[in-house]
């Protein structure tokens, strides 16, 4: 009888030391007991007042720490800077074998007169691989976060978006709409050359495809989502987005496999490809990021 | 010449320090905005076209209407439909 | 033309790519999740062949991303260390995706669910191209890949508390990359390459001739204060618990096992191959991550033992587990190196046992998370309390768990160098604190509640979730293995680490 | 010293800059203006990235017969500062959707209010 109590006592003592509920009375069993409760059950305005003091004192040091790193890190960076080779000097540690080679030969290794787009595109191929795949992320993640579903949306908003399209539909914006009429062609046209034209001068892929991107803005916003829906709608944009991608890594990997193993190089030219298929991705997010952010729909 | 690359340095500082100095968040980013067109053409000026176009279109394009976007949908433009 | 074995690690960076495009337009979630593990498996068979290959010839091989030769075009190096590294990550993300599947088809919506998947194998790729790269420039892409898809990750439970999470991690991930950014800029004006081998001839000579000896040394800080920021480096730790502790079970999982340890693989990468050890310990680099690291071990185990939320209390012994890792690389001896990726892989292996097992055993409590509502949840499930109580006497440092051995390991590292006493005494000290927040744990799961609280508990849980949950168990299983296995057989494990460390 | 600093003016500008982006990433509590204060901070680093490329009376890397060989830039930094724009892009467009969503929820966006709420959330 006496001896099941204690086993009570004991079974207790461990569950309000695993719980943290209060300090154990005898201090001799558990050495470990000392320690401070885990669990502390203090009021529910104690706990409040205690947090709120916690966050205080967490605002309080933040900005002084904050501060000081920032000055540390100014006059770090600053010695460096001005321990740096000097600017505007041929021959700085940084102008060595490699650019020169991208200048000699980069027209006919790769086919392209301006060297940034053939070292971006061929011989530095990976990271703008990788960088089209940052795009396409930031797409995505910005869709999981804005695309219309029952978190982000209630039927207030709903209401509220559909009396903006009404009120837009109503009171039409001729200057933006005549301006859109004569300026979306230009821009297309513009984007194209941009786009095909950046082997031989500066633009190509990044620059094309944003300013491709920047028409479908402009007409989406001086036509309304309707008409834009038209020519684009959810599937076909995903759609034109995943093959883009798709080429480009399709082709790209041909391209890594055959230049690894040294095999013939089948893909003569494909940089125009690789270019195009680099500027739909990017029209894509642009219009993309666009139509997430005004309407949480494609 | 080296007078420009001066005075466009400074300006890009001022942009800087202006920015997120403003009280309120349309002139901050209507700021921001200068400050990346200036960046557009110091980049022309050091003699890379191919940044100059990706940052005028990017920097200043894209960044600036998502910008716009987010503020209207946290109610910071004044005058809108939403007030 | 070379074997056709040496193309394995760029095919499987080139698949999780795909596998990612992919899953964004694959309309089920599930059909996604499928298609995920089959990726991750093929990644892991895959690179264990290359693993064969490489320890079986004693070689590394360096594979040109296209037909130009290194210094002029991106390369990828592979070695004994990469492939096994690989293999064991892109193993434990399957594992990771299995033991959260029930919670992650219940926490992101449906409708969400491809692009939750398309984060994780775009993860998967940056990961494996951070393990692969030979060149800095392209570390620094897949740094931002990681960092976007580990928000991404966080945020897919989409509530408010962790969207502040998500932003606060954002900020601190946009600092470390940045700095990093500035690091190698200031290492390339004086260098002028950004291929690894050639680097780290350019820092050699550098060194020695003592010109530029400002910007070489406030390269070095930066680009290792980056990588610290990005892998929760002591002082750098607070976002941690937030985004780990609030994120679904299996992005808590992946985050935690993974995402830190890719960033770590990155900055010893830099040490060995571009820096070396001996330059590393002569600028007193390695002083500095020692010290980091040890704090860290004290401080996280302080910071979990307040906590009570059971997936806090796991983030913030992340903390600790990665100072133990920062200290084997502060020691600034290969020893110390292998004990360091011996760590990494039990910790690979542990935390996201311990995650699912907690995320399965507060599932049975009906999604109660602190330890109290816990109690007796073990019975509940059993193979998530065993799991559980194998992960946690891991982390303690048990013999015949993994965790003992990588101890042992760090302690036999730090037996020649000059910090010896400083850094048994911390080992010990960390392991006391380990078990002081462990110990409570393992008791309040297998202690049966009383009759009323049980039923409090048990009113909030359906039965759907009490149910028998195959892919947990499954993914438990395997990683429980994997821990005797690393506990046990531990020494072909620790020659393929050296051989790897010796041909980085 | 005074030399240095103009000659290596385009340095110590991207390092003032990137002090100011810094100072207000972490001291801002308004997150749209941390947001400004990190493309700031991106700005900095790539004009130190790409001023490294530069060389006194370059012309811009396209090469072409012009039927005499004139000096040109170095193409790396301008390639290597490419990829960082469109890089800071996305994360811009990413860490502006999440204010939204925050916004959305909180109806706030400074920094200390938000960390008070979820606190208190969390209880």
């Amino acid at each position: 009888m006496n001896n099941s109590s204690e086993k009570q006592n004991w079974r207790k003592r461990i569950v309000s030391w695993v719980d943290g509920d209060r300090e154990p009375k005898d201090q001799t069993l558990f050495v470990m007991e000392r320690r401070q409760p885990r669990f502390p059950r203090p009021s529910e305005e104690e706990r409040e007042k205690r947090e709120k003091s916690h966050l205080k004192k967490f605002f309080n040091w933040y900005p002084i720490a904050a501060t000081i790193i920032c000055v540390s890190l100014i006059g770090i960076l600053m010695a460096a800077a001005l321990s740096m080779p000097t600017f505007g000097q041929a021959d700085n540690p940084i102008n060595n074998e490699v650019s020169e080679h991208y200048l000699e030969h980069g027209e006919e290794e790769t086919g392209s007169a301006n060297a940034v787009t053939a070292m971006i595109l061929s011989y530095r191929g990976f990271d703008t691989l990788g960088e089209s795949c940052v795009l396409f992320l930031a797409v995505v993640s910005v869709m999981m976060l804005l695309l219309r579903d029952e978190k982000n949306t209630d039927e207030h908003d709903l209401q509220k978006m559909r009396s903006e399209d009404i009120i837009a539909e109503e009171h039409h914006d001729i200057i933006l709409k005549q301006a859109a009429r004569f300026l979306v062609p230009c821009i297309f046209l513009f984007a194209i050359y941009v786009l095909l034209n950046g082997e031989t001068s500066p633009g190509g892929g990044f620059s094309g495809g944003t300013i491709l991107g920047a028409g479908l803005i402009l007409f989406s916003s001086a036509y309304g989502p309707g008409n834009m829906r038209m020519i684009l709608t959810y599937e076909t944009y995903s759609a034109v987005r995943t093959f883009g991608l798709v080429l480009y890594i399709t082709l790209y990997g041909a391209y890594i496999f055959i230049g690894a193993n040294n095999l013939p190089n089948y893909l003569e030219g494909m940089t125009l490809l690789i270019d195009l298929a680099v500027g739909l991705v990017v029209a894509c997010t642009v219009y993309g990021f666009y139509a997430m952010f005004a309407r949480g729909e494609i | 010449m080296i007078i420009l690359e001066y005075f466009l340095l400074a300006g890009i500082i001022m942009c800087a320090a202006a920015a997120p100095l403003c009280k309120r968040l349309l002139s901050m980013v209507i700021v921001y905005m200068a400050f990346s067109l200036l960046m557009a053409v110091l980049w022309s000026l050091l003699q890379s076209p191919d940044l100059a176009i990706t940052e005028a279109a990017v920097g200043a394009g894209v960044t600036s209407i998502l910008f716009f976007l987010t503020l209207k949908k946290i109610h910071a433009l004044k005058g809108t439909r939403d007030e | 033309m070379r074997p056709f074995v040496e193309n394995f690690p760029f095919f499987c960076i080139f698949l999780a790519i795909l596998a990612g495009v992919l899953s964004a337009v694959i309309p089920k979630g599930r059909i996604a999740y499928q298609m995920t593990l089959c990726v991750s498996g093929i990644i892991a068979v895959l690179s264990a062949l290359v693993l064969d290959y490489v320890f079986r010839n004693d070689l590394s091989f360096t594979y040109t991303m296209g037909r130009f030769i290194a210094p002029y075009g991106n390369a990828i190096k592979c070695g004994p260390l990469q492939a096994l590294l690989a293999m064991a990550f892109s193993a434990v993300v399957a594992m990771s995706l299995m033991g959260g599947r029930r919670d992650l088809f219940h926490d992101v919506l449906p409708e969400k669910q491809r692009f939750y998947f398309t984060m994780v194998n775009l993860l998967e790729a940056g990961l494996l191209s951070l393990v692969y790269t030979n060149d800095v420039f392209t570390g620094y892409v897949f740094i931002e890949i990681s960092t976007i898809t580990a928000c991404a990750l966080v945020m897919a439970k989409d509530t408010g508390t962790n969207l502040i999470a998500t932003i606060r991690y954002l900020f601190m991930s946009l600092l470390g990359s940045s700095l990093f950014l500035v690091g190698l800029t200031f290492l390339n004006s004086i260098t002028g390459y950004l291929l690894m081998p050639s680097l780290s001839e350019a820092v050699q000579k550098v060194a020695a001739s003592g010109e530029y000896q400002v910007p070489l040394t406030v390269a070095v800080g930066l680009i290792m204060a980056g990588l610290g920021i990005k892998s929760a480096m002591f002082p750098f730790h607070l976002w941690l618990p937030d985004a780990h502790g609030g994120a679904t079970t299996a992005s808590s999982a992946i985050l935690s096992g993974l995402v830190l340890k890719g960033y770590i693989v990155l900055m010893m990468t830099l040490m060995i191959r571009v820096f070396t050890l001996d330059l590393m310990v002569e600028m007193g680099v390695t002083n500095v991550i020692l010290i980091f690291g040890l704090l860290g071990m004290v401080f996280g185990s302080l910071g979990a033992i307040r906590e009570y939320h059971v997936k806090r209390m796991l983030a913030y012994s992340s903390v600790a587990q990665i100072g133990y890792i920062f200290m084997g690389l502060g020691l600034g001896t290969t020893a110390g190196v292998v004990a360091s990726c011996f760590h990494i892989l039990v910790h690979a292996c542990c935390k996201p046992l311990l995650f699912c097992c907690a995320g399965r055993l507060s599932a049975v409590s009906g999604h109660h998370r602190s330890l109290k509502n816990l109690r007796g949840s073990a019975y509940r499930d059993v193979g998530a309390g065993i799991g559980f109580t194998v992960g946690a006497l891991s982390m303690i440092g048990i013999p015949l768990f993994g965790g003992f051995v990588s101890k042992l390991y760090f302690a036999s590292a730090s037996l020649p160098t000059n910090q010896t006493a400083l850094t048994l005494f911390t080992i010990a000290l960390s392991t006391v604190l380990n078990a002081l927040y462990y110990v409570p744990a393992l008791l309040a799961i297998w202690l049966k509640p009383s009759a009323e609280d049980e039923a409090a508990v048990l009113a909030d849980a359906t039965p759907d979730q009490l149910s028998f949950d195959r892919s947990f168990t499954t993914a438990a299983t395997i990683l429980t293995l994997a821990i005797f296995v690393l506990g046990i057989f531990y020494h072909p494990i620790t020659s393929v680490i050296e051989a790897g460390v010796r041909l980085i | 010293m005074l030399e240095t600093v103009l000659q290596n003016r385009f340095a110590v500008t991207a390092v003032i800059l990137f002090g100011i982006g810094f100072t207000n990433l972490l001291l801002q509590q308004n997150l749209l203006k941390k947001v400004v204060g990190f493309n700031i901070m991106d700005s900095a680093v790539f004009l130190l990235l790409a001023s490294l490329g530069y060389i006194e009376g370059g012309i811009a890397p396209i090469v072409g017969d012009r039927g005499f060989d004139p000096l040109y830039i170095n193409p790396i930094p301008s390639g290597l500062v490419l990829t960082g724009i469109v890089v800071s892009v996305s994360i811009t467009a990413f860490s502006l959707a999440l204010i939204q969503r925050i916004y959305r929820h909180y109806g706030t966006i400074e920094l200390r209010e938000l960390l008070e709420r979820a606190k208190k959330e969390e209880d």
